[in-house]
C-alpha cells in the first residue's frame, strides 16, 4: 500500500542521509535502488504553505533550473480541498447547444487523437502578496509561486466539440469541475476551437490530484482558474454565465473606476529567480543571474537584466530557447564587484509587450489592482553578498 | 485501411447518452437572464433564519465577514468603484457584484462551505434575498424567485467593461 | 525529517484512498494540500525491479503519455549501488592534457553559463532481456525500460575544457565515476566540444541520487553507459584508456567473427507503449496506438504503424513534434475490428536509417548481438483484447 | 558593464588548483601503453593466494563464475570470435579482452565488489598475473608489473574493430 509504500523508500533514505556521510564513496558498495528515484536529503524542495483547503501552496522557483515545473512541486489553488475521485467512475459531459451530448469516460478521453504541449498555467493572483505587502525575506516561491510551467498532454477541445458537433449560435463554453467549490468559468468558443485541451497527463505521467486530477482544462497562456481543475461538464451556451469566479473574482478593478471583466490573457512577465532571497552570493566575481519569463500571448521574444536598479539593461541569453506561452529560461553572466546592486529582469514578447516598472503599473493599474501583478521586480544584494526582495 | 480523412464519425464510437437525472443534477447554473433558475422563491425575512442558521458562524451576524470568509455586505464607497486605489476597500456583493443571479448561482453550488450544495431552492432564494436586502438593493419585503431575481439591477454592473487588450507596447 | 516526511503526506493519502470513495466529492470538502503534490492512489507507476546494487530498473512506459519521463521513474543502472554523495564536498576535477588543472565544487559548476535541453538517455543494454528470452507477459517497462527522457540542465563540457586549456594533442577524455564502482569511459574530444554536458539537474530540479547526483555527464544521443554518473573527474588525454566498459563489455559481437568498439552512438528505434501487455482492449473500435520514437543520429523523420503484422504500414502522427534527441510520441488510430492483430512500430531518422525488422537485424548483427537492440518490436491483440509481447 | 565578449577569463574565476594528493589518488587509470601503472610487480603463484582468499567467494575456485559474478577464465571457442551466434558463449579475459592491462585498471578500481580499490599494487599485479594464466596467455612462471603487463597481447584483440557507421539506410 501506499504508507507501505514509504517505509520501502526508508532503506534507501537512510543511506544517503547517513551520518556521518561515507569519506570515500568509492571504497564502499552503494545503496540498493528503490521503486522510486527519490531525492538526495540534501534537496528538498517543497511547496508551501501546507494545509490549504481555501488558498494556495506555492512552486519553490529558487530551488528549480530549466524551464520544467516538477509535478509535485506544481503550485495549487483550491476553494474547497483536493476531491478523492475514482478514475473508474470519473466522467466528462458535453451538452448544451450540440447535435449529441455526450458522456465520456477517462480512458474515452484517452482515446481520441492527443496533443502534447508544454505551457505555463499561472494564476493570476500570482504577486498579490509582494505587491501588496512587500517583505525583504520573500523568496521566488513567495513573490510568485502561482506559475508553474508542465509538459500536459491530452485531447484537444475541438475534437470532444466536434464530436457532440457544437452548434454556429454556441460562443460559450462553460466549463464546470467536480470539486467541492464546483467551480465555473464562461470560455469563448474561440479559444476553446483554437488550443484548448482537457488534460489528463502532467510531465509524463497521470495529473496529480491536486493539480486536477484525472482531467482538467488546459487554455494555453490564460489564466490559471479559467483551466477548471476537476473538470466534470462542458456546456455550449450562447452567452456567458457570469458566475462568480468572472464577477466578483478575476475582475480588475482600474483607477479610471472601471473593473476590468474578462482578462484572461497573462501579461508578459519575468521573475529573477536566483540569486534571490534567501540566497548569499560566496565571493566577488562571476555570477549567473537566472529567471523565467513568459507570456501569454506568444512567444518571449528577449528579456533584459539590470544589476543597478534599473539604470542600464543588457540582453539576457535563454538556455533553453524560447517556446510559445512556455516558461522560458534566461541568464546573465554578471561580474559582481562586492558592492551593494540591485538586480531586476524585463521580458519583452512578439507583439511588442515589456513588462512594465513598478511604477509605470502602478500608474496605470493602480495600488490595488487585484490580479495580474506583472510589474518588474528587483533584489537587493548587499556587500555580505546576503539577497533580500526589493519589491 | 483507415486514414484520418475517412474517419467520418467525429465521436470516433466513443461517449454515451448522458444520464438525464444525473445531467440534470449537474446542470444548474445560473445566467444572467434567469435560465437556469429553478422552482420557488424566498423572503428576505426567511432568508435572515437561513443565513443566521447556517451562514453568520463563517461570514459574521450582519455579513461583515470573519477571516477567511469575506464580508457578504458593504455598501461603501457609497459612490464610485475605487477598488484600484484602496487595499482595503472589500468588494462586497453590494459594492462590486454586477449580477444577483451570481449570488443564486455561487451559494447555491458553494456555500455553505462545510456542505456545499446542500439548500433547497427556496433558501437559496431567501439567502439570497436576505443578503440583496442586507446590501441595501431590494426592499425588506421583496420576494426572489425565477422572474424576478434577474430583474434586480446591481449597483456596480456598470461599472464592469470587458477587456479588448491585444498586447503590444502600450500597457493598459 | 525524511522519515517524518512521509508521515506528514499520510492524511492526503489516506483521503485520496478513502473506502468507500465519497459518492459525490461536490457535497464534501475535500482534503487539504502538503508539501508535495502527491499522486492519486489509483496511479502508482513505479521502477522495477527494486533493490538492484548491480543490474538495473527500469522505467513503466505503458503508464506514461507525453515525452518526458518523470524523475523519479527514470531508469536506473547500477554497477555497485547508490553514493550518498555530500553536495558540499562534493568537486569535479578536469586535468590532463590542460594548460591548468582545475578543481570545481559543485557551486561553482552552477555559476557557469547553462544550457537546458531535452535528451533521452538509453542503455545500450535496453531491450536485451525481450531479445534473448521473450515472453508474452512482458510490458514496455520490461523490454524497452532502459530508456529515459529528460529536460537536462548543466554546464557544457566546452565550457570546462576551456577554462582549462584543453591543449590540441588531447584527443580524448576519460570521464569517472565517483560511486564505488569508479566507472571510466574514454569520449572522443570531438563530442565533448560539441554537445557535451555536465547536467546538474533533471526536468528542473536536482539530480536523483540513482541518476548521478550531483551531477553526471550527458552525450545527447549517446550509449547511457559513456554519460558517466557521479561525475568527479575529466582527464585529457591523447588515446583512449580501453577501459573495461568499452572492451569487456559495450562492444558488440558481430556474425564476421569481430567485435564492434566504440558503437557510441544509439540507433534508431521505436516502440508501442500502448496498447501492450499488461493492457486490455475494452471493445471493438477506435484506439490510439501510440508509442515512443528517437533516434542518436537527429531527429526521428517519421514513424509508421502497422496493425497486421507489417504487411501494410500507415504514417503515424507525431503529437508533440519532433526535437532532436528526444524521445518522440507517436500516436495512431487504429479501427480494430475485433479479430487478432499484430501491431508494430517502425521509426525512420533524418539519415534515413530505419528501424530494422528482427529478421533483417538478426541477419546483420546475429543471435546475440549483447546490445544495441534496436528490431521492430511486435504486440499480439487477441480477439478477447487481451494485449501480450510478440517479440 | 562586462559583456560575454569581454570575459578574457574562461575560468570564469571559478575553480581551484587541484589538490595533488587527492588527485594522485584518483588518477590511477591505466591504458594500453602502461601509462598509469604503479610500481610493483606479482606472480602467478602470489596471485593463486589472492584469488582463493578475495575473489573465489564470488567468482568461483575456478574463475569460472557464480552468479551475478561473471566468469573471469576461459578458452572457448577455441579458434574463431563466434559470440554473435551463441548467447550462451561467456566472455571471458582470456576470449574476449583485447587489453590485459584492462584487467588491471579494472580490479584496481572495482573490485572486490565489496571492498573495491582496497589491493596494493602487488596483489593487484598478482591476481591479474594468476587470472592471465588461468587464461593461458601467461608462462606459470611470469611476473607482471608495469613493463611486463602492457607487453602482454591478447588472443581476442585482433578482432576488436572500431564503428565506422554514421547512419543512413544500410543496417549494419
Ligand atoms: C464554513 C465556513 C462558511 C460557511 C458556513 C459559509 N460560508 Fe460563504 N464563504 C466561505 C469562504 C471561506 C468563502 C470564500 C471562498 C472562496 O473565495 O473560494 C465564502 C464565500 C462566500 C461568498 C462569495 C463572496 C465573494 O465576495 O466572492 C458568498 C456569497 C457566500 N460565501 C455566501 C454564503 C452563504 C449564503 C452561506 C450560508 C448559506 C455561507 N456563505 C456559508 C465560508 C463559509
Ligand atoms: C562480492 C562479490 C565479488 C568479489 C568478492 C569479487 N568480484 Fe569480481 N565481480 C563481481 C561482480 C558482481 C562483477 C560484475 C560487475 C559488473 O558487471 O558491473 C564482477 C566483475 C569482475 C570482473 C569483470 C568481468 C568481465 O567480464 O567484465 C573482473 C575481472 C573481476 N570481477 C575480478 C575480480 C577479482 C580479481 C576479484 C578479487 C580481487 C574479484 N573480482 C572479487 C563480484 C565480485
Ligand atoms: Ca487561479
Ligand atoms: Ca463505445
Ligand atoms: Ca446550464
Ligand atoms: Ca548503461
Ligand atoms: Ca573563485
Ligand atoms: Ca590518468
Ligand atoms: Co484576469
Ligand atoms: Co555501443
Amino acid at each position: 500500500g501506499l504508507l507501505a509504500g514509504a517505509a520501502i523508500t526508508a532503506p534507501l533514505v537512510r543511506a544517503l542521509a547517513q551520518t556521518p556521510m561515507p569519506p570515500d564513496p568509492t571504497r564502499v558498495p552503494g545503496a540498493p535502488s528503490d521503486s522510486l528515484g527519490i531525492r538526495s536529503p540534501f534537496e528538498q524542495p517543497r511547496l508551501t504553505p501546507v494545509g490549504v483547503v481555501q488558498g494556495s501552496s506555492w512552486t519553490p522557483h529558487q530551488d528549480l533550473h530549466g524551464t520544467l515545473t516538477p509535478a509535485e512541486l506544481h503550485f495549487q489553488r483550491h476553494h474547497n480541498g483536493i476531491p478523492a475521485i475514482d478514475p473508474s467512475t470519473y466522467s466528462l459531459t458535453l451538452h448544451g447547444m450540440v447535435e449529441r451530448p455526450l458522456t465520456f469516460t477517462l480512458a474515452e478521453l484517452k482515446r481520441f487523437p492527443s496533443i502534447t504541449r508544454t505551457y505555463f498555467l499561472e494564476c493570476s493572483g500570482n504577486g498579490g502578496r509582494a505587491w501588496n505587502n512587500p517583505r525583504p525575506d520573500m523568496s521566488p516561491q513567495v513573490v510568485d509561486g502561482l506559475t508553474s510551467n508542465t509538459e500536459w498532454t491530452g485531447v484537444p477541445v475541438s475534437t470532444l466539440l466536434r464530436a457532440v458537433g457544437a452548434k454556429p449560435g454556441g460562443q460559450w463554453v462553460l466549463a464546470e469541475g467536480g470539486d467541492a467549490a464546483v467551480m465555473t468559468r464562461s470560455i469563448p468558443m474561440d479559444k476553446m476551437l483554437r488550443d484548448a485541451l482537457v488534460v489528463y497527463a502532467q510531465n509524463g505521467e497521470a495529473l496529480r490530484p491536486g493539480n486536477g486530477y484525472p482531467a482538467r482544462l488546459l487554455l494555453p497562456g490564460w489564466e490559471g482558474n479559467m483551466c477548471v481543475k476537476w473538470l466534470r461538464r462542458l456546456e455550449v451556451l450562447d452567452a456567458p454565465v457570469m458566475s462568480r469566479e468572472e464577477t466578483s473574482k478575476y475582475t480588475d478593478p482600474l483607477p479610471d473606476g472601471t473593473s476590468r471583466q474578462f482578462s484572461f490573457v497573462m501579461d508578459v512577465k519575468s521573475v529573477i529567480t536566483a540569486p534571490a532571497y534567501p540566497a548569499v552570493l560566496p565571493e566577488k566575481g562571476w555570477h549567473a543571474i537566472r529567471g523565467i519569463a513568459w507570456t501569454g500571448r506568444g512567444t518571449v521574444s528577449h528579456v533584459d537584466v539590470s544589476t543597478d536598479g534599473g539604470r542600464t539593461w543588457h540582453q539576457a541569453t535563454l538556455p533553453a530557447g524560447a517556446t510559445p506561452l512556455s516558461h522560458t529560461r534566461f541568464e546573465y553572466l554578471w561580474r559582481w564587484d562586492g558592492k551593494p546592486a540591485r538586480l531586476l529582469s524585463r521580458a519583452h514578447d512578439v507583439t511588442g509587450a515589456v513588462q512594465p516598472t513598478a511604477e509605470e503599473f502602478r500608474k496605470v493599474r493602480g495600488k490595488a489592482p487585484g490580479y495580474h501583478f506583472t510589474s518588474i521586480r528587483s533584489w537587493d544584494v548587499a556587500a555580505d553578498g546576503t539577497v533580500t526582495f526589493g519589491g | 485501411c483507415s486514414t484520418p480523412s475517412d474517419r467520418a464519425d467525429p465521436t470516433y464510437g466513443l461517449g454515451k447518452t448522458p444520464n438525464v437525472a444525473q445531467l440534470a443534477a449537474m446542470d444548474r447554473d445560473v445566467d444572467p437572464r434567469g435560465r437556469g433558475l429553478p422552482a420557488g422563491e424566498g423572503t428576505v425575512s426567511q432568508g435572515a433564519v437561513v443565513y443566521a442558521a447556517q451562514c453568520a458562524s463563517c461570514h459574521g451576524a450582519r455579513g461583515e465577514g470573519r477571516a477567511p470568509s469575506p464580508a457578504l455586505v458593504g455598501r461603501t464607497p457609497a459612490a464610485g468603484h475605487v477598488f484600484a486605489l484602496d487595499n482595503k476597500a472589500p468588494r462586497t456583493i453590494g459594492n462590486y457584484w454586477p449580477y444577483a443571479t451570481t449570488v443564486f448561482d455561487y451559494v447555491q453550488r458553494a456555500m455553505p462551505q462545510s456542505t456545499p450544495g446542500t439548500l433547497t431552492a427556496a433558501e437559496t432564494y431567501s439567502v439570497v434575498a436576505y443578503l440583496l436586502n442586507e446590501n441595501g438593493i431590494i426592499a425588506p419585503d421583496a420576494v426572489m424567485n425565477a422572474q424576478t431575481l434577474p430583474a434586480v439591477v446591481m449597483p456596480a454592473a456598470r461599472f464592469f467593461v470587458r477587456d479588448n487588450r491585444t498586447g503590444g507596447r502600450l500597457f493598459r
